[in-house]
């Protein structure tokens, strides 16, 4: 799912800081509430926690089958909302799905009961470990929040003196890859401007008119980068029409000028 | 100088220090003073802002000292500078930035694992936030990057170290209750 | 409110400001309170900042109030300035570092040719900072000099080692996202 979405929910500032668990009420019969709603399970063990504190259940002893079966009801409402369903919410669909069914399967009666192996269990341990980690998420919000209502001084002459700007290595790196790209850039316009030659223009008009049948005249130099270029196109033109390669029409004075691709000579329109 | 010579000093060194000022720094720049004297000058001053019925605080953050408004006039403040509230990290950016604070340095699959969901996005926000910073590469095959939070970090969320962070096993018992 | 109530508030105003907040602002921003109320408020917080042992001032200037450190104190602030932290870099020098950390051993007509821009001076700060380093001559017609980044550079950015910093492949996923 798109994290950029989620923001929304979390751009408000609050006076007081509150629990961005707030948010993760249930969804209401609402239909475009519902959508925000659910926008809000941005992972699968997301939405496996909700389901687990609606059903009124215990994290260590999740009844399977239920919880699987709502799960892939919200999967579906989520399909039919037309919200994107990131594949991890697939692959959990199919962990749950596995579990079901291995809890289905007949116990080895060999195998002593405190040797079983709880299929959950694996999955228990990561809906707890994530639950910790929403609640230090929580923990941040609230600091960042009290610390962002706290201001330091004023500039002094001083800082304008040394108007300077502190980096870390990702920082470092960043800046590389700017440079890199404006390089790049350079390079790529001093290429086009070297290798506008006019036997390249001929084929680029001739390509466009293979294209579509006809092409204005005006869109071919608004292609151009320079004054040169579009020195080089008009020389181009001239020489197609020289060749009788194309034919120039233009329907009505001062009206666009169309290039045509000529195959026998045509005498109805005007030519130049 | 006497701790009550120094303090002015370090009160005014904290003024114009942009960034938190450090106790070394500080001590560097008073050469030839006793390095206790010091550090009890800046435990009494911190106490003395605090005392006071100020509209400033002086705390130690990210491992230096700074001087602040107190939060609870940042209403007034605000109003003052017209300052807009700085966005507002997003639920998955909040929850990547916890992963990494507790479990760093960390790799991105890794991340990956205990999130059960992808965190590209949410890393680059926090990268170009600056509250994470790479922290090299793990020796292990591909030799993935590794993740840690930056001195910004401790800034934006009011810390001096990392380690005042309350202990994950403390929110276990808040789940579990 | 009660003039010990609106001290703070006036305290954190003057501190935030950039200017000298003239008493008709303030007036303004605690609209509803009594004029004279926040007059008082303001002797009194510039009489107790005086009169206390502090390294900052509270002072009528140009027609509002400001906080400063004390004059005596100059010589400290200064020595402060002067020793500000290698780390900071104008986006000239931090560029050239990039292109000197990623390209090491480099001249500097090379640094030229990939920044698209003179970087004579950059060098000079980076240098002058230590965060570069000559690396002995280019055996090619001329020797130019040959730069890569010093020890201080790893120190400064969190490095045990140049072949830590973080490669193109690394960001790849968060760049394309």
């Amino acid at each position: 799912m798109n994290e950029a979405t989620n923001s929304k929910t979390t751009a408000q500032p609050a006076a007081q800081p509150t629990s961005v668990d707030e948010q993760l009420s249930p969804p209401t019969e609402n239909t475009s509430q519902y959508k925000v709603k659910l926008e809000v399970f941005e992972g699968p063990l997301d939405l496996l926690l909700f389901l687990i504190k609606k059903e009124e259940v215990s994290i260590y002893d999740i009844p399977i089958a239920r919880i699987t079966e709502q799960y892939l009801v919200y999967l579906k409402a989520m399909q039919e909302l037309d919200i994107g369903v990131a594949g991890e919410f697939l692959v959990m669909a199919a962990t749950l799905i596995q579990i079901k069914s291995h809890m289905l399967l007949p116990r080895d009666p060999t195998i002593p009961e405190e040797e079983l192996d709880d299929p959950r269990k694996e999955l228990m341990y990561q809906l707890l470990e994530h639950q910790k980690f929403k609640a230090a998420a929580n923990m941040l919000y609230q600091r960042a929040t009290i610390e962002a209502g706290t201001f330091s001084r004023a500039d002094l002459d001083a800082d304008k003196i040394n108007p300077e700007i502190s980096a870390t290595v990702y920082q470092l790196f960043e800046v590389f890859r700017e440079v890199l790209n404006r390089k790049k850039a350079i390079t790529e316009i001093e290429i086009a401007r070297e290798e506008q030659t006019m036997a390249e223009k001929i084929v680029e008009i001739k390509t466009l008119l293979k294209q579509s049948k006809e092409v204005r005249a005006r869109d071919v130099f608004e292609r151009a980068h320079t004054r040169r270029e579009c020195v080089v196109i008009f020389l181009a033109i001239l020489e197609l029409v020289k060749e009788l390669a194309i034919r120039l029409q233009q329907s009505e004075t001062f009206g666009d000028i169309v290039i045509v691709e000529r195959e026998e000579p045509d005498s109805s329109q005007s030519e130049i | 100088m006497t701790i009550e010579e120094l303090k002015p000093i370090i009160e005014a060194l904290v003024f114009v220090s942009e960034e938190p000022i450090p106790i070394k720094q500080i001590t560097s720049l008073l050469e030839g003073e006793n390095i206790d004297d010091i550090k009890t000058a800046c435990d009494e001053l911190t106490q003395e802002f605090n005392a006071r019925n100020s509209g400033l605080e002086m705390r130690l953050l990210a491992g230096g000292y700074r001087i602040s408004t107190r939060p609870e006039l940042n209403e007034y403040v605000r109003r003052y500078l017209k300052a807009q509230p700085t966005a507002r990290l997003s639920l998955a950016a909040l929850e990547t930035l916890a992963v990494i604070a507790y479990k760093q340095p960390i790799t991105i699959p890794e991340i990956l694992e205990i999130r059960g969901k992808s965190s590209t996005s949410a890393i680059k926000t926090l990268l170009d936030r600056r509250l994470i910073v790479p922290r090299g590469h793990k020796p292990v095959v591909g030799r993935p990057m590794l993740y840690g939070t930056s001195k910004e970090f401790l800034i934006q969320f009011g810390l001096n170290d990392v380690s005042e962070l309350p202990s994950l096993e403390d929110f276990e018992d808040l789940v579990t209750n």
